[in-house]
């Protein structure tokens, strides 16, 4: 194999990276011009919603962001997990509602003062998800059923049950979420200003930390990477595959489930239909934009929420469908992926004669 | 008898976006891709659909924007798999976000009004006959198209030339390389038919079974739902469509039952999904073996008929002790592999 | 029809794999085409017949340049090979099989092909059914219609490639008789690709041989084996000694095991194994070798039976507690089974490593990983992906990940798609770990190795498992017998 | 510096290159905030408040409407009720904030409580009613069940197979009582203009799951709606928020059937399918929205809890009644002739809003809630003759005897 001078690499790298952010602006562009707007507005408006406008930082609004990083975060570093492991956990929104809705139970059969209950909330909610995670992957490694179709299918069976419970069992007069908890039963925010969980916000902290030492530094961590690579194989040299599969939806379940109590015992205050609200799509999405570099999840996701957070303001003062935070989102992600694919092809050909292959080893089809 | 005809006139309308989108994903996998997109592409192509018809007043214009959409989705994903080496799954779920945002943002204008659709065209005679007239023969042109699909995919796929070059991309490219199909190409040319034919069921719903566009859109869901049909039809378009009419008509008799019994409406909802998750079981090499195990022996043949439409299993089918032709047919029919080169990538050397 | 290639070069990498070969064939003729694995022979076979593109040179039909450029245009002009592994489609049937490539209206006319492919195939003397899938085939048929499907369509130049190896003597025979009939009374041209010398000596007029991608000589049959041996080796080869050790305790034992599989049953298998044993399994693909090492690995459960290991009856139990009884398996896919595609080789020594603890301790790992490169003399680095290793390098590093010393090593194809060089190797490996009390039980499709290496064999045949009688006596003449089903008899045996 | 790095890097740099912090303030307006459950142009319940809004911006000279719609955990997890009413109000200086759906209730008492300055109305819940609101939040919803009472009627008018199917959202006091009035007026109508027997009047309620479709989640409207056609059913109401009814019915009739259907809460549902939509019972807030509007600005906006009845005068006068009825074409004049008869009739029996203050006053009057009436488990609720009081309408607790359909979840 011939190697690639360092300053080569950089230069693509950042030929990528320029490319494709340039490439998605220009779409996104298009597409607000193609309803009318002025894209300029647009990102105007994005970023006022966000608290940053004017050059100071609007600290209320600015927590809009940092608790929907927290969900979203959970999230992330529980696919971390599962895709490390190779597992296409897009469940991930069913163990976050069966994880808001353990937290409910909780909070409304049990009494118990706030130091104890919150944990005791979370613990459910970590649970729930946990075993709705299980689930799924007791279907794969099982039943051979794979985990798209699985997760797809507890997805919308935990939100019929979700609102099963908000309409039925638990619900008050409306029928739209559950009576409001008890103010011991919720995680309250840190100040007026900074209206953010204290609490949610380290346990993200310590979530992630120990996530990423444990996926880099640990024998664990490598018994999954092997597996995500090569189940087979990993078989073979002696690592548990069934139960590190089983054990990956479990903890992504868990972190997931703990991202739905932070829905609702602190977003909302109550349940609601729906509450995980496509926050474990966008999971995937930001797993897949950073790939394995953990470090970057983070960041990505910061951006993310406020790209979502923006984009209340702008139905309020553009009147433009919320649908348009996705649309950057995916659009990002995609281009991002395709022009990895392209770069990889350029350095391919300019290694031509003595490229072996750049193929990429099959990965696992979606249908097992 | 005339209730009963009526809605399984209503089951086959139905079942029809079904159907077709998933004969559409059917041959794409069958030449080796996986359009996981389904769920986005319908969504955006029903979307299109609705609002070219309603812009032009023409339902066929539409239609072609639809299967345009489909087919432009199904090629973005054959090119990043073929061209760029990236992964068909992950370019497919983002795609599957990405078209269902898109579909929003762009038809946000455009919701609950009145468009053109396709009419309702008995067929002459047939629609007369008792039973069968409102079951089959009236309704509108793209269910008939559906019947017309199907066949047609059955005959290409198993009975020409067009069909071995397609079967043996999916299952053998090295194979089909070595005997001329040019094996990019022929996944090009089927990605983008498949990938149509689901923008088509898109437009389906918009122009026809569920007539116009909302938020959120009628048919979310449904790709997946199609995705799941294709593995539970072995990938074969008759069982295929087989899948899809069978759910179609086990969604209705759950909401039938809503009316007559005590049943929760919780569990009405959840029958698809339910559904979805035992189907794909049943498919699933092993499950049969492992129900087995479980299974009181005199209940056994249950599970053996269960696994007519599931794998062949240390518990050999009936396929086995057909001889002849009938066996060869039965077990072409019954077979749940995957296509051999699903998911790949194929190049010369 | 005459063919020539002249002055072929073709590289991959750094291995020149043709070396400037110049070849001519006349039509109504049997070559040979000699060479060791890694000669260059199949890369020549495959640039000719348009699998290949060659980096130079040129191939001349009746005289005339012709472009090869896909196996497509290589039909076109009257050259078609038969690959090793038939190149079909597993749920076709033979029909549609025989049918798919021939040009044709969109509407094949079944009958009409039909028709022909029965009597191509009576003509050969072949019996296969246009019904069957291909997938009920065995390697032999499908190899039979592979032919049935380039005669059909008029190729003068046939290639086969090691058409011999895994079918059984009663196939060869058919085969053999089949290519006879087509060279002499059809005229047709044959190219016959081996490493095995007795087969070219009953079959071929001429043989070319090739060693390290050069043509290095060319006679007409018939010569003395010794002299073709001189060439494919460029040396005579001394036979591996045959060390006799002391056998153990018993290592492994089944008792009355029976296996199912959609394809073979085994029923009522006993197999008693002791320290320092080599035991060959043979047998066609798919006759039963694979159920019975995966079963005493652990990786299938059997039916009925017990499998003990040291004395430790392990029935039913999982893969990994064979592993912990010390039973090393070594799987013929090795990224498919074995190694991890993406992972780098001090990763790999890391996972295996039963010392390190729940933090790895990655000094350790590189050091071991250093120290087992250096060891088993393999070419690559610590922090190399093991996917960027040759195959040799790569069956080196599953040796060394093996444990230090296993109670059983079950191998299937250890030497697969290996030069000589890491062949021998590697048995020098296997054989210093039987030596130190290592039962060993190994399949291989190749029937030398089984004959040099085992000090039993057993054949398998659908599931029908027999025991040569004695194993360092019997030759490959006799094992080709069994394994193509043929029941042993005194007289065979001795 | 890796690639991915290199994204976010640029990323952040885009956002400070296009940030400019210039946000203007209007001069001499009045702003008021709008939110809204589902999006804004849903032909149901949403675009009835928005298009309320409107009328309120045409009305009185300097107001301005600002609005958020589709607020619901699903389309914006990302923010909260209170978020928005932040928004509005410091960035867009609204004094007043609508909102317009049950599922804010908790959180609109939650932050009117932040906001003691900001005037709060919250649509159909009933915090001013038991007394749980801040002085700054009042209550205000139509009396529907006049609506209903005549929607049930036309349908009766009009049905040939004597079979109605009523497509219902989720299962509670409010959808139970809207349902159980439609089934009073189709029952009194198909024996007093038809001279049927109500015993032969088939009333099938099959409910949804939710307000809207939720693929996935729900049943399906289209689905269901067929389904109660196959069935014999020849009228379809619908119950909940979207018009799948009525396109159905207009793509069935289409194909030559019979078929009519009654949509909900938008005076323009009819649009989708005009020819077989027999009338719509709509919402009308202008009215309401322009007295809270004004009232706000004049500094006499008072807390309240209101149960507006229609003004019977004309039902189709958006600049007076809250709670209207629009004939549909499919309406035969001799049957619109009769619905106008019916309406007069209850024109007679009606006493008006319905307060905090009257609510359990004797003989307030719902129309046709007059016994003798048991509910489906035989229960009675009211003797002959006697009044159902407005409180045990507003909670009622099962559906009434005679028709079909679950009364609750379980």
């Amino acid at each position: 194999m011939t190697r690639e001078s360092i300053p080569a690499r950089r230069l693509i790298g950042i030929g990528v990276a320029v490319g494709s952010i340039a490439v998605a602006l220009l779409l996104t562009a298009l597409l607000i011009v193609a309803v009318n707007a002025s894209p300029r507005d647009v990102f105007d408006k994005i970023w006022e919603g966000v608290g940053l406008a004017g050059g100071r930082l609007d600290m209320p609004r600015f927590s809009g962001v940092i608790n929907f990083w927290i969900p979203l975060m959970l999230v992330c570093t529980g696919l971390l997990v599962t895709f490390t492991a190779g597992l296409w956990n897009i469940g991930v929104e069913g163990q976050m509602v069966m994880g808001a809705i353990f937290a409910t139970w909780v909070a409304q059969e049990v009494s118990l003062p706030s130091v104890l209950l919150v944990p005791l909330e979370m613990a459910a909610a970590a649970l729930g998800g946990a075993l709705w995670g299980l689930l799924a992957g007791v279907l794969k490694t099982r039943g051979g059923v794979h985990e798209i179709f699985g997760g797809v299918a507890l997805n919308n069976l935990a939100n019929i049950f979700g609102i099963y419970l908000i309409s039925g069992p638990w619900g008050n007069q409306g029928g739209q979420a559950t009576p409001p908890f008890r103010e011991e039963a919720l995680l309250l925010p840190a100040s007026s200003e900074f209206r953010v969980s204290l609490v949610a916000l380290v346990m993200v902290g310590v979530a992630f930390v120990v996530v990423v030492m444990a996926l880099r530094g640990t024998h664990w961590g490598l018994e999954l990477k092997a597996l995500g690579k090569s189940a087979r194989s990993a078989l073979l040299l002696g690592v548990p595959t069934q139960r590190n599969a089983l054990l990956a939806m479990a903890i992504c379940g868990l972190l997931a489930g703990i991202a739905g109590s932070i829905r609702v015992l602190f977003t909302y205050g109550n349940l609601r239909p729906l509450v995980s609200g496509g926050i474990g799509f966008l999971g995937v999405l930001v797993v897949l934009l950073t790939g394995t570099r953990a470090l970057w999840a983070p960041i990505v996701a910061f951006f993310f929420a406020a790209i979502m957070v923006g984009s209340t303001r702008l139905n309020i003062a553009l009147q433009l469908d919320q649908s348009l935070a996705g649309v950057v989102q995916g659009i990002l992600v995609l281009v991002f992926i395709l022009a990895n694919g392209i770069s990889a092809r350029l350095r391919a050909r300019r290694q031509a004669p003595a490229a072996e292959a750049a193929s990429i080893p099959p990965k696992e089809a979606a249908h097992g | 008898m005339d209730e009963l005809s009526r809605i399984l006139g209503s089951v086959v309308a139905n079942a029809t976006p079904l159907v077709i989108a998933s004969i559409g994903e059917t041959i794409t996998e069958r030449v080796g891709v996986i359009n996981l997109s389904l769920d986005g592409s319908i969504t955006l192509a029903a979307m299109l659909s609705f609002v070219v018809a309603y812009s032009t007043g023409s339902a066929a214009a539409g239609l072609l924007a639809g299967m345009l959409a489909g087919m432009l989705i199904a090629l973005l994903i054959v090119v990043a798999s073929i061209e760029l080496r990236q992964d068909q799954v992950a370019v497919g779920f983002v795609l599957t976000m990405l078209a269902a945002d898109l579909a929003q943002f762009l038809g946000q204008n455009y919701t609950r009004r009145p468009g053109p659709t396709f009419p309702t065209v008995p067929v002459p005679l047939l629609a007369e006959v008792p039973f069968l007239g409102n079951f089959l023969f009236n309704h509108n042109i793209l269910i008939y198209f559906s019947f017309l699909l199907l066949f047609a995919t059955w005959y290409v796929m198993y009975r020409t030339r067009w069909g071995l070059a397609l079967r043996a991309v999916g299952e053998r490219p090295a194979t089909a390389f070595a005997r001329g199909t040019n094996v990019n190409r022929t996944r090009y040319l089927y990605a983008a038919l498949g990938g149509a034919l689901v923008g088509l069921a898109g437009a389906s719903y918009s122009l026809a079974i569920k007539a116009g566009w909302a938020n959120p859109p009628v048919m979310r869901g449904d790709g997946w739902i199609a995705l799941a049909i294709v593995i539970f039809g072995g990938w074969h378009p008759v069982r295929v469509a087989f899948g899809a009419y069978l759910f179609a008509g086990l969604r209705i008799l759950a909401s039938t039952i809503q009316q007559t019994t005590d049943f929760p409406l919780v569990l009405v909802n959840a029958v698809p999904w339910v559904l979805m998750i035992l189907t794909l079981l049943m498919v699933s090499s092993g499950a049969v073996d492992w129900l087995m195990r479980f299974t009181p022996r005199r209940l056994r043949w249950v599970v053996r008929l269960l696994a007519l439409f599931g794998v062949r299993g240390q518990e050999e089918t009936a396929a086995s002790r057909t001889p002849g032709r009938l066996r060869r047919v039965l077990r072409n029919f019954l077979r749940s592999d995957p296509p051999g080169a699903l998911g790949s990538t194929f190049s010369r050397e | 029809m005459s063919v020539e290639v002249r002055n072929i070069h073709k590289r991959f990498g750094p291995v020149h794999a043709n070396n400037a070969i110049s070849l001519h064939f006349e039509d109504g003729r049997i070559y040979g085409i000699l060479g060791e694995n890694g000669a260059g022979k199949s890369t020549l076979m495959k640039i000719l017949s348009g699998f290949y593109l060659a980096d130079s040179g040129q191939i001349l039909v009746d005289g005339r340049a012709v472009s090869v450029a896909s196996p497509e245009g290589a039909i076109r002009a009257g050259i078609g090979m038969l690959q090793q592994d038939p190149l079909d489609v597993g749920p076709f049937t033979v029909l549609e099989n025989f049918i798919y490539g021939q040009p044709g209206a969109v509407r094949p006319d079944w009958d009409g092909a039909r028709a022909q492919f029965v009597d191509l195939a009576g003509r050969l003397g072949f019996t296969i059914s246009p019904n069957t899938l291909i997938e009920d085939l065995s390697i032999a048929q499908r190899q039979q219609l592979e032919i049935i499907r380039l005669l059909a369509f008029g190729v003068r130049l046939l290639i086969l490639d090691e058409p011999t190896t895994g079918i059984s003597a009663e196939q060869k025979t058919i085969l053999f008789e089949a290519l006879k009939r087509l060279a002499r009374e059809d005229g047709l041209t044959v190219l016959f690709v081996s490493h095995k010398l007795e087969d070219v000596l009953e079959l071929c007029d001429e043989v070319a041989v090739l060693r390290l991608g050069r043509l290095v000589g060319q006679a007409h049959l018939p010569v003395t084996t010794n002299a073709l041996v001189a060439m494919m080796f460029g040396q005579e080869l001394a036979p591996a000694s045959r060390s006799d050790v002391v056998l153990g305790d018993s290592m492994l034992e089944v008792r009355e095991l029976s296996l199912t599989s959609e394809r073979v049953t085994i029923q009522g298998c006993n197999l008693s194994v002791r320290a320092g044993e080599v035991i060959g399994l043979a047998g066609l693909d798919g006759s039963g070798q694979e159920l019975l090492t995966r079963a005493i690995v652990g990786l299938r459960r059997p039916a009925a039976g017990q499998v003990c290991v040291g004395g430790q009856d392990l029935t039913g139990k999982h893969y990994r507690e064979y592993l912990a009884a010390r039973v090393c398996f070594g799987a013929a896919g090795r990224l498919e089974e074995g190694l991890v595609s993406g992972l780098t080789l001090t990763e790999h020594f890391a996972l295996v490593d039963p010392e390190q603890g729940a933090w790895i301790d990655w000094e350790r790992a590189r050091r071991i990983a250093s120290e087992q490169i250096a060891h088993y003399n393999i070419y690559g680095r610590p922090e190399s992906p093991i996917e960027t290793l040759s195959g040799g390098n790569q069956q080196r590093v599953l040796m060394a990940l093996m444990a230090a010393a296993p109670r059983l090593l079950v191998l299937e194809h250890p030497t697969r798609g290996l030069d000589v060089e890491s062949s021998r190797w590697i048995w020098e490996q296997i054989l210093a770990r039987r030596a130190e009390g290592t039962a060993v039980v190994f399949t291989s499709a190749d029937l030398d190795e089984i004959v040099t290496y085992s000090d039993r064999i057993l054949v398998f045949y659908a599931g029908q498992i027999s025991e040569v009688p004695d194993a360092r006596r019997t030759t490959v003449d006799e094992l080709g017998h069994l394994i193509g089903g043929q029941r042993l008899t005194k007289e065979s045996v001795a | 510096m890796t690639r991915r790095s290199l994204v976010i890097l640029v990323l952040l740099v885009a956002m400070l290159v296009t940030a400019s912090g210039s946000f203007a303030q209007g001069g001499e307006e009045f702003v008021f905030g709008m939110i809204l459950v589902g999006p804004h142009n849903d032909h149901g319940w949403s675009e009835a408040h928005y298009t309320a809004g409107q009328y309120v911006e045409e009305m009185i000279p300097g107001a301005r409407m600002v609005y958020l719609e589709s607020l619901n955990a699903a389309d914006r997890p990302e923010t909260t009720l209170e978020q928005v009413v932040e928004d509005m109000v410091s960035l867009e200086g609204a004094k007043l904030i609508l909102t317009t759906s049950d599922e804010f209730e908790e959180d609109t008492l939650a932050v009117a409580a932040k906001y003691p300055d900001v005037t709060f109305i919250n649509v159909s819940g009933d915090d001013a009613l038991t007394g749980d609101a801040p002085s700054n939040l009042g209550n205000v919803m139509g009396a529907m069940e006049w609506g209903k009472e005549i929607a049930g009627c036309a349908a009766a008018l009009a049905t040939e197979t004597g079979s109605i199917g009523y497509l219902g959202p989720l299962i509670n006091a409010e959808t139970r009582r809207l349902a159980s009035s439609v089934y009073l007026g189709a029952r009194y109508c198909y024996e007093n203009y038809r001279g049927m027997d109500p015993a032969d009047l088939t009333f099938t309620v099959t409910w949804i799951g939710f307000w809207f479709n939720i693929p996935g989640v729900t049943l399906d409207p289209t689905e269901q709606s067929n389904l109660f056609f196959d069935q014999g059913a020849d009228v379809v109401i619908s119950g909940i928020d979207t018009t799948e009814a009525v396109v159905v019915a207009g793509e069935r009739a289409a194909r030559g059937q019979a078929v009519w259907a009654i949509p909900y809460d938008y005076a323009g549902a009819c649009a989708e399918a005009p020819e077989v939509c027999l009338g719509v019972p709509y919402f009308n807030w202008g009215p309401s929205y322009v007295q809270i509007v004004q009232s706000v600005m004049d500094g006499t906006w008072e807390q309240g809890w209101a149960w507006t009845a229609p003004y019977w005068e004309d039902l189709t006068d958006n600049s007076k009644t809250p709670v209207g009825w629009v004939n549909g074409e499919a309406l035969s004049p001799e049957q619109a002739a009769q619905l106008d008869e019916f309406i007069a009739m209850l024109a007679e029996s009606g006493t008006g809003d319905i307060t905090a203050d009257n609510i359990d006053d004797e003989g307030l009057s719902l129309g046709l809630w007059v016994g003798p009436l048991n509910l489906q488990d035989g229960t009675p609720l009211a003797a002959e003759g006697e009044i159902v009081p407005p409180r045990s309408v507003w909670y009622l607790e099962q559906l009434l005897e005679g028709m079909t359909g679950d009364s609750s979840a379980q």
